[in-house]
């Protein structure tokens, strides 16, 4: 087991461990514990460098999932700290900032902002805008936005084009009168 | 370099430069997006005082096409052609991060044939990069002379590419499963040929650029970066490497064959940007040296692909991984989460640029002559494409 | 009626009140003082011998603004270097939009690009010319579904010429050049009157997408 | 024929000759930097279409009066420097207006197109302009250092501040040149040019790296066209400037074209080669290297005479 | 200073000698790489049109537009290209089920119309149509994007099956199924050419979701008797099946058995729906409980209709029961489709034959009970050769054999059989056959003959090995001649001679004979399975005039199988086909035609 999980079990209580190849482990921290320990990786294990921070949002969960990839260069080891949030309906999830430990979390922090409304108050700088510009529709990476009906709305793609499935045309073909008798459909409409 | 920029413009007492635009000491000045000395599509927001920065902003976005927003709604092969757009200069890094994040999680092992091809093309890739980038580095100072040199190498490298891989620069070479084709007849002789001239090349540019007096002088002590912080503003691959730091995924992660090969990683401690276009000058030699030791190595064909399942409904079970390789910028990584369909969950690219042209940048860039922008961001090879993704 | 404040607009193109050097306050409006809101004439397009003469010289000097929009930039440095030479065919980079006629969008473009692309555009002097690299800028190529990428160019600005490709090869490119040439020299290089005359229907496209629009409708 | 009118005559077809050798010889040296790259480089007649092609261009933009009066203000610095200056020596009809106290004035000429532009280039509410002008006049300031030693120098050694004089006392065989005959007023003249001529190492002025293009960032149209004719003639003048001084001057039109291009070719020899140097870097290197090697000079002849 | 640094960038001057390397006419001494992927190509004869490149166009880049005639395994559908979305990345070429799809080296396409991006290709003539050699193909072999191999199911080896009316075939287990499931590529051109219309792309999908209650709902939509047909359906699908242009086709109808396997019987009605049926009260009879009659009673009892169903013989299921041996398709199997028809409310009486003779009930007492009549009474006649001797009363007919063995009735099997015909039935006769030798006497000795050479005999290719497997000989290529009597009466062998040719040139069956290439084969029973004939007697009578026949006897139908007289609808082999599947299909639709005619709303 690499360096610092035993560390994470016992002192944080993290859970669902995954060691997905020698070198790299997935862990859950709870929320209040995560900045401790992180920190503690940083500090006392060795994980110095911040990979990145991510989301993934688990919609049927009702869980936001940060992940902290921390990196151990000496050991050459990983570890991805999960951290479930609670998912709100309308974005606006809350979770500590990082930023005093690595100068350049501010801007993961700031683009979780953006791209999955995810808050890191306190973290300088984080309700910039920093990849989109004017955007006011729903924070994008978020699971239930659309991209692309939104791209149908906004965007129009050109028209003029349709397309044949093609077992639905066969059948048309093949038996121009009444190709969907079959159709569960319409035995539904007899038997009720 | 040495004089004491203390006292202009004043600090407050966070550190932060009290900047009055009113009292017209100050100018505001916006270098991109249509700039000649930016690296690609983005934008620094430079507050000037005469030709000295006091303050640096990166503005990103103007590149920003949702990928990972996209490939959620992309079946696993899907991902491929969309994926290897994340980074123009250099597509294979991604094609072979989303491939391996797909063949770990789906349980895929390629054929040795495939791996070894896999370096090639990484190679070749990382190659045509550097035979720009190197002297590219002297282009930021107006020399292109070597840059013109470079451009034409990295041509026929790009036609090699062509022959073996079928695209010019969007590769679409490795696929989930292994690649997409062996080495065309000849491709070797032809290959080593064009090798013979970088060869030449390198020692041009040596004379030109390496040898020169006022690219000497303009670059040392340009763009420092002190070892202490490689690990605080994630530096990576070159530019860590030019700080005195050993950081190359071949080196420390092996993949594919790279531990059969015979390499050693140029490290220096100036960490300016004269180091780091040596070392990328190393990398360049070092990785034609590769792609000959790969060439000679690898075997005569074989298998190039392992059978996947159906890729039209390809299914992976839940998962997560983080797949790493080692780009010409430094280590590029791939986040990738699974839950049972047949789309990824969630797929995010981690590539170096993000540091540096981030937090990194904007600290180096502070106390610069407006005229070493161009040259600072060069030689952290920032890459908009793969911040904003 | 209260002012709603744009919450798009940038903080230093706020109105504001500077006081000047005599103790006068003066109100400062920096949409109104940077730029010019006249709306823009179409140009008169002459006939005979010299405008064919003019023609040529328009079709033999193109001058390309250097402003990589999108992927596609990648294939220009190949343009400029000894393998393609475009230099030879009268093509040439410049880096400001005032001194360029020819605006190669390189493939997709995000809507923060766009706006970028738009000015750019317009501050370029007539006759200027759009050369649309790639899928992308015919129906949306890739990205057809991304939320921040346009899919019809010509929805936004008059375009010249297209090129299939993604992205397309410099080969390609130089036959655009040559297609495009040959489209000036036979006197239908005109499109920028185009876009002056249809102002209003191109400037309602782009205000539907660029939210933030903090800039005159048309500036140059 | 009034003879001031002959004279102006053939001024200005001198002129139109230099103009049309200044397009011929930026195209020339493109296509030898472009072989030197490995490329073809540009057609020889492009300059001229360039021309034609921004005359064509509608021009619909104003910044103010200076804006207008900047691109003349240079071309006059440059058609100034070609009217004091004999084209020919020893023939009455190519020399144009020079005097006896040419030499000054040609001086002042050369700094009087950089201050055009400035006043232009400021007037044209781009930050780049501004950038890009005042780093053209800390260097040009520079600049006028060595050369000015060197041509002090020069009049020393000659007793003169006439170019008639100055070429004729480097008649008669090559080693009579100045810069066999003073070498290190040379030197300083001929580094002085490198910075004059505006070609890398010392081109931070028009940047396009950092500054897009400099002080002509916002011309465009006929403007620029004033401009590039300017370029055109005063690459020439320069260099006829510099070959009058320490190459012997010119006796035939064909002489004339050929130390012309090669003097301008020296600075393109010099900047191919080399990236550019910062502003400041320039400057100091200016006021070290040539200004310490024109003050000898300077000492130099005047301890010989 | 240091005066090297200064002097040695000069020597980049020294590449003022050397020539340009510029390409001089870029335009044209550039086609792409060999490898290039440049614009498309489509070879539209052997395109199908089966629309995996439109599934894995991650751009949404491509159409299917008509372009051709529909037919059999060709959907008459190509692609076309929007060149405003496509990305060159090639996966159609590489997905492409025919390997008909390929780019050309060709990349430049320049045009003012952004409308001007859009063909199909190898419809619209381009100029890169032409340079077949060049551009991306999809890459050498063991590359591809689905497996090509057929997941085998497991089945009784020949040793342990050559003597016993075991079912041979296992089911696929689960990992089998969703494996053979995963090679599908949902075109659905088997949809359109199964008879039934079934929708074979859904339910291997859901097998692929591990949802066999969606499988079985998907497989009653249109075909009742899902265990039958997942054994000796003669899966027409499979022939057209798209990835049998590459590998092998898709087991479909293991796959069909393995969704009916999983569901238990008790289940149906839940799985269904049908617990609760309602009925309109109108009638219907159906004459014939064979795949024809079961699938139109099912389909209007599920309509709400009261359905009764007339049997000749003891038992229903007509001849997938006595047609076909329990090797291929054991009773329970039978049972539990037909059971599962008949507990919806369908009424059946056996033992009553439809005719006009004693102790028959007449089509016309039907026709005035019953507001319609549905008649699929299927071939149940065996044809003879008509060779000299074939009158012989040892010599059969392969339908009386087959129905004895599964009534269990009692003849003498002897040594040697000697088989006429190259079907499936004749597969199944001589298989029965090798398997009561094999019991009686410890070893095989059937030879059995067909016309048809090898590799166009009509029967399974399956069916062949396995026979041969078993111990069979089956010697095809050859036409009866003559059956050698001895003096006691009783056939000593038949004489063949080689057949070299079925069809003339206009394709009119005219065998070409070689009457010097003849053998003798010993044998002391022949059968004859070269066809059925029907028994349609019972229409005989005042209803003859008002129905028009066809070729080979058939009565004419409408394509709701409705005959000249409005309540008599006729379906099953005696219309079309002959096997399970079409009976199938026609009792379907029958029902449907019943359905409209009786209540016209719908």
């Amino acid at each position: 087991m690499q360096k610092g999980i035993n560390n994470l079990i016992e002192k944080f209580g993290a859970s669902d461990l995954v060691e997905r190849r020698s070198g790299l482990s997935f862990i859950t921290v709870d929320q209040t514990k995560a900045v401790a320990a992180i920190t503690h990786l940083k500090d006392i294990d060795g994980y110095t460098v911040l990979s990145f921070i991510t989301a993934a949002d688990w919609i049927e969960d009702g869980k936001m999932q940060l992940t902290y990839m921390l990196n151990n260069p000496a050991e050459v080891a990983e570890i991805a700290i999960r951290v479930m949030l609670e998912r709100k309906k309308e974005a606006g999830e809350s979770m500590e900032t990082i930023h005093h430990l690595w100068p350049n979390a501010k801007k993961w922090q700031q683009e979780l902002k953006e791209m999955y409304g995810v808050d890191f108050p306190t973290s300088p700088g984080v309700n910039d805008s920093f990849i989109l510009e004017g955007w006011d529709d729903m924070p994008p990476n978020r699971r239930d936005f659309d991209t692309k009906q939104y791209a149908e709305d906004t965007f129009f793609p050109r028209g003029g084009r349709v397309t044949h499935d093609p077992a639905t045309y066969m059948r048309e073909q093949l038996d121009p009168k009444d190709p969907q008798y079959y159709t569960k459909k319409k035995k539904k409409d007899i038997n009720s | 370099m040495n004089e004491d920029r203390s006292l202009y413009p004043e600090h407050d007492e966070n550190g932060k430069p009290i900047i009055d635009l009113e009292s017209h000491k100050f100018l505001k000045l916006w270098q991109g997006p249509q700039h000649p000395g930016i690296t690609g599509n983005m934008s620094l927001e430079l507050t000037v005082s005469g030709d000295e920065i006091v303050e640096s902003k990166t503005h990103v976005g103007y590149l920003h096409r949702g990928f990972e927003k996209l490939l959620e709604r992309r079946l696993f092969v899907q991902c491929m052609p969309t994926s290897i757009r994340l980074c123009v200069a250099e597509p294979d890094p991604n094609e072979y991060i989303v491939s391996t994040a797909v063949e770990e999680l789906g349980g895929i092992e390629i054929p040795d044939n495939a791996k070894w091809l896999r370096m090639l093309s990484l190679e070749m890739a990382r190659l045509q990069v550097l035979l720009r980038g190197v002297p590219g580095q002297a282009g930021t100072f107006a020399l292109g002379l070597g840059y013109q040199w470079g451009n034409y190498l990295r041509d026929l490298i790009l036609d090699s590419f062509e022959e073996l891989t079928g695209g010019r620069v969007y590769h679409m070479y490795i696929i989930p499963g292994g690649v997409r084709g062996n080495l065309p007849e000849g491709f070797k002789g032809r290959m080593l040929e064009k090798l013979k001239l970088i060869d030449e090349f390198v020692v041009k540019i040596d004379k030109l650029i390496f040898q020169n007096v006022v690219f000497e002088s303009r670059a040392k002590g340009l763009g420092h970066i002190p070892k202490e912080w490689v690990d605080k503003y994630g530096v990576y691959g070159p530019a860590a490497r030019a700080s005195g730091v050993m950081r190359d995924v071949r080196k420390t992660n092996p993949y594919l064959n790279y531990d059969q090969l015979d390499f050693e990683p140029h490290v220096t401690t100036e960490g300016d940007v004269y180091a780091r276009s040596v070392v990328r000058y190393n990398d360049l030699q070092m990785t034609v040296d590769m792609i000959r030791q790969i060439l000679d190595k690898m075997p005569d064909g074989g298998d190039i692909r392992a059978q996947t399942p159906n890729v039209l409904h390809w299914k992976i079970p839940k998962g997560e991984t983080y797949v790493k390789c080692e780009s010409s910028r430094g280590e590029y990584g791939m986040y990738f989460v699974t839950d049972g369909s047949d789309k990824p969950r969630r797929a995010h690219l981690k590539g170096p640029s993000y540091t540096h042209a981030n937090a990194l940048l904007d600290k180096l860039l502070i106390n610069a002559n407006i005229a070493d922008t161009a040259a600072i961001m060069v030689s952290l090879a920032t890459c908009p494409p793969e911040i904003e993704r | 009626m209260e002012e709603k404040k744009d919450k798009f607009l940038a903080p230093e193109n706020e109105v504001r009140q500077v006081s000047a050097p005599d103790g006068s306050i003066i109100e400062v409006d920096p949409l109104k003082d940077y730029f010019s809101q006249e709306k823009p004439e179409p140009y008169k397009v002459g006939s005979g011998p010299v405008e064919n003469f003019l023609n040529w010289a328009r079709a033999e000097s193109l001058w390309v603004l250097g402003f990589g929009t999108g992927c596609g930039s990648i294939e220009i440095p190949p343009l400029v270097t000894p393998r393609f030479d475009m230099y030879r065919f009268g093509v040439q980079m410049r880096a400001t939009p005032r001194q360029s006629n020819v605006f190669i969008i390189s493939g997709y473009l995000a809507i923060k690009t766009l706006k970028r692309a738009i000015r750019a555009y317009e501050q370029m002097p007539s006759p200027k010319y759009i050369v649309a690299l790639g899928s992308c800028t015919i129906n949306g190529g890739m990205y057809y579904d991304s939320y921040n990428t346009i899919n019809r160019l010509d929805q936004y600005l008059p375009v010249d010429a297209y090129i299939a490709g993604c992205m397309p090869r410099p080969e390609a490119l130089l036959a655009g050049f040559a297609e495009l040439k040959k489209l000036i020299k036979a006197g239908k290089g005109h499109k920028a009157n185009e876009y002056v005359e249809n102002l209003e229907w191109y400037k309602t496209n782009q205000k539907k997408i660029i939210k933030d629009w903090n800039m005159p409708d048309y500036n140059w | 024929m009034d003879y001031s009118i002959t004279k102006f005559l053939w001024s200005l077809l001198g002129l139109f000759i230099i103009l049309n050798w200044g397009m011929l010889m930026s195209s020339t040296m493109r296509r030898v930097g472009a072989r030197l790259a490995g490329r073809i480089g540009v057609p020889m007649y492009q300059p001229w279409i360039d021309l034609a092609k921004l005359m064509a261009l509608k021009t619909w933009l104003s910044h103010g009066v200076m804006y207008y009066i900047g691109p003349v203000f240079r071309l006059v610095g440059g058609v100034g420097m070609f009217l004091f200056m004999p084209i020919i020596f020893g023939s009455e009809i190519w020399s144009n207006y020079s005097f006896s106290g040419d030499l000054i004035l040609l001086l002042y000429f050369q700094s009087f197109g950089m201050l055009g532009m400035a006043m232009g280039a400021s007037d044209s509410s781009s930050p780049h302009a501004s950038i890009g002008i005042s780093r053209g006049l800390a260097q040009f300031a520079a600049v006028e250092v060595p050369m000015t030693l060197a041509v002090i120098a020069i009049a020393i050694q000659h007793q003169t501040f006439s170019f008639n004089s100055i070429m004729e006392a480097q008649q008669g065989g090559v080693l009579n040149w100045t810069i066999f005959t003073n070498p290190l007023a040379s030197i300083a003249g001929m580094l002085a040019m490198l910075g004059a001529m505006s070609h890398s190492p010392f081109n931070l002025v028009k940047a396009p790296n950092e500054i897009p293009i400099g002080p002509p960032t916002e011309y465009h149209s006929s403007f620029l066209s004033v401009l590039r004719t300017n370029s055109a003639i005063i690459h020439v003048v320069e260099a006829a400037l510099f070959m009058n001084l320490f190459f012997g001057g010119a006796d035939t039109w064909l002489m004339y074209i050929v130390k012309t291009f090669f003097v301008y070719f020296i600075s393109v020899f010099v900047g191919m080669v080399f990236p550019r140097m910062k502003v400041e870097d320039s400057v100091r290197w200016f006021l070290k290297w040539p200004t310490a090697v024109g003050i000898i000079a300077v000492l130099v002849a005047a301890y010989w005479k | 200073m240091n005066i090297k640094k200064l002097l040695t960038p000069f020597t980049a001057w020294g590449n003022v000698t050397k020539d340009p390397v510029t390409i001089k006419d870029p335009l044209n001494e550039r086609p792409g790489a060999d490898r290039y992927r440049g614009f498309h190509r489509n070879d539209v004869e052997a395109c199908v049109g089966c629309g995996s490149c439109e599934d894995i166009c991650e751009n949404e880049a491509i159409d299917l537009m008509p372009a051709k005639d529909t037919k059999d395994g060709d959907s008459g559908l190509r692609p076309m290209i929007d060149y405003g979305r496509c990305c060159w990345c090639a996966l159609c070429v590489d997905v492409c089920t025919t390997n008909s799809l390929t780019l050309s080296n060709e990349y430049t396409w320049i045009s003012t119309d952004p409308e001007d991006f859009r063909y199909i290709p190898g419809i619209d003539k381009k100029e890169w149509d032409n340079n077949n050699d060049k551009g991306w193909k999809k890459p050498e072999p063991n590359y591809e994007f689905y497996p090509l191999k057929r997941i085998q199911p497991s089945h009784l080896s020949p040793e342990d099956r050559s003597d016993s009316f075991i079912e041979m075939m296992h089911g696929y287990s689960k990992d089998q199924a969703m494996q053979e499931a995963d090679r599908c590529v949902e075109c659905g051109i088997c949809t359109a050419t199964c008879p039934a219309h079934m929708g074979i792309p859904e339910y291997i999908k859901a097998i692929r979701n591990d949802d066999l209650e969606e499988g079985l709902r998907i497989l009653y939509d249109t075909n009742p008797l899902p265990e039958i047909c997942g054994r000796i359906c003669t899966h027409k699908c499979e022939t057209v099946c798209t990835i049998g242009h590459k590998g092998d086709p898709l087991s479909i109808r293991w796959l069909k058995r393995y969704i009916a396997d999983q569901n238990p019987s008790e289940r149906y009605k839940k799985i269904l729906e049908t617990e609760n049926l309602v009925s309109k009260g109108k009638k219907v009879a159906i004459i014939g409980a064979g795949p024809s009659g079961l699938s139109a009673a099912h389909y209007l009892v599920q309509m709400g209709y009261e359905v009764k169903i007339f049997e000749k013989l003891a038992a229903a299921g007509g001849m997938m029961r006595y047609g076909i041996p329990s090797y291929r398709l054991p009773y329970d199997q039978i049972d539990k489709d037909i059971d599962y028809i008949l507990s919806l409310g369908v009424d059946i009486q056996y033992n009553i034959n439809v005719g006009n003779g004693e102790g028959e009930i007449s089509l016309e007492t039907l026709g005035n009970d019953y507001d319609a009549v549905f008649s699929g009474t299927g071939l149940h006649l065996g044809r003879s050769t008509g060779i000299p001797g074939s009158d012989n009363k040892h010599v059969y007919a392969s339908p009386d054999l087959l129905r004895w063995i599964v009534e269990g009735k009692e003849f003498e099997v002897p040594e040697n059989v000697v088989v006429i015909g190259g079907g499936n039935v004749a597969m199944d006769i001589t298989r029965s056959m090798a398997r009561l030798q094999m019991k009686k006497y410890g070893k095989v000795g059937v030879i059995t003959t067909a016309l048809e050479g090898e590799d166009k005999m009509p029967a399974d290719r399956e069916e062949i090995d396995e026979g041969r497997e078993e111990g069979c000989i089956i010697n095809p290529g050859w036409a009866p001649k003559s059956v050698e009597i001895d003096s006691n009466g009783v056939p000593t062998g038949l004489n063949v001679v080689k057949c070299h040719s079925l069809f003339d040139s206009e394709g009119r069956f005219n065998p070409q004979t070689d009457e010097d290439n003849k053998e003798f084969w010993p044998g002391t029973m022949i059968i004859e399975s070269i066809g059925q004939g029907m028994d349609i007697s019972y229409l005989d009578g005042k209803y003859k005039d008002q129905l028009e026949f066809g070729p080979r006897g058939r009565v004419q139908t409408d394509e709701y199988y409705q005959t000249g007289l409005p309540w008599l609808f006729m379906g099953g082999d005696i219309i079309k086909g002959p096997d399970v599947i079409t009976g199938i299909a026609t009792g379907h639709k029958a029902a449907v035609g019943i359905d409209r005619m009786l209540n016209p709303e719908f």
